[in-house]
């Protein structure tokens, strides 16, 4: 294998293309054998929940996202890894963010994906608010102990 | 020294990011949280569980016993909750 | 939650497309937070490979790979589960194998679609033959003992 | 009883599928294999190492110690290469 893959990581505002970035990592490539993605998408908490607002960090969020990209790419043999966070105002049903692991083997691309996820949630600048229907006042989301638990299982 | 905020941190201080002069016995993260707590209401709000507060030095996660830099961007933020 | 979700399972011979797949069981929703598609791909292992033939057991595929889905909709809280299993002759960089995964929550939805995978190389009813580039002989692919073990991993 | 081969299983044995009588002593699945590997060159060569072969009984995963059903479809097969 050549070295590790460079990593392609994306802050934006607009939606994403699952197709269109899966296809950035396969095309014209004999060498994949397994492509694992993970969507997160904005649930309404039983319709609660109005929108969400995703503040970040520019230019600390791309780097620490870069950082954990890199990571993965050392700690498995990867053939591309794209990582694409949004920001701003998301309705319920709309999507948060993207991960694509690709490798020759499945197994390093449902482990690169897990990775990713688990230090997104603990690591990357990202802060939500929580907009509810109705009256009720915006609240920002607390961390949740069970994510750095998550984090935790990658520690070796 | 620029310092910069996020989320309810930025909420409470009541602006995003603004420039210091820190006093020269102030040399680390948990000094600056310190004074910072003493500059007012709002400070105070924002900065009463200190040590649940997270600092990044120009752009990267410190430590409170991280030394502060001479010059640089020192961020202030709750635990992060992307993902 | 209202019971286990129905998953759907198909063998085909044509591709597959995984936008349409994941809108399947996403739209109109707000209820799903996280969706997990694995894909697979025929590898070219090094240009060694000019084509796989995947044969399979027509009637038993479906049904075995749908008590696999079953099993995994009864084991994770899932709001949607798909699986697609392509037959027939498949070129290096074309699609082999879709699992998408939908839930409320990340680790479920990264735990069924790993499960299906793992019992699909090991249980599901299809056999693949490799055609190799200039005048080799084809040959059936061996199963290796990695996917037993990696099956194992789910047993309790 | 019918008969359905798979893979190199079919190869070998040269026909995809095909209607037997079973002699009346043999009542479980190795007895079956044990049975076709006598009916020739193709059945001995698929049967070689017969504790390898994968069986299915109406589309179920069976072990070699299941006994045979009064009819059904038998399916005889390698292990699989799926996925």
């Amino acid at each position: 294998m050549a070295g590790a893959c460079q990593p392609m990581v994306r802050l934006q505002e607009a939606d994403f293309d699952l197709s269109a970035e899966v296809e950035r990592l396969t095309a014209g490539r004999r060498d994949v054998g397994a492509v694992v993605t993970f969507t997160g998408l904005c649930r309404d908490e039983g319709g609660r929940l109005e929108a969400l607002e995703l503040e970040h960090y520019p230019g600390m969020a791309e780097a620490e996202i870069g950082r954990i990209a890199d990571e993965a790419a050392r700690r498995w043999p990867l053939t591309g890894l794209t990582v694409i966070h949004r920001f701003g105002r998301i309705r319920p049903g709309e999507n948060i963010v993207l991960v694509v692991a690709a490798s020759s083997h499945r197994r390093a691309a449902f482990e690169a994906a897990d990775f990713l996820m688990d230090f997104l949630k603990s690591r990357a600048p990202l802060w939500k608010k929580e907009h509810a229907a109705g009256d009720a006042a915006a609240r920002w989301v607390e961390a949740k102990q069970q994510d750095h638990e998550d984090m935790q299982r990658w520690q070796r | 020294m620029k310092l910069v905020y996020f989320a309810w941190v930025r909420e409470r201080i009541g602006v995003a990011e603004e420039e210091v002069t820190l006093p020269p016995e102030t040399t680390t993260v948990a000094g600056l949280l310190t004074w910072l707590a003493g500059r007012g209401d709002g400070y105070a709000a924002a900065l009463e569980h200190a040590e649940a507060i997270r600092v990044a030095i120009d752009h990267e996660h410190v430590d409170h016993s991280a030394p502060l830099p001479a010059n640089g961007e020192i961020a202030l933020f709750p635990p992060m909750t992307g993902g």
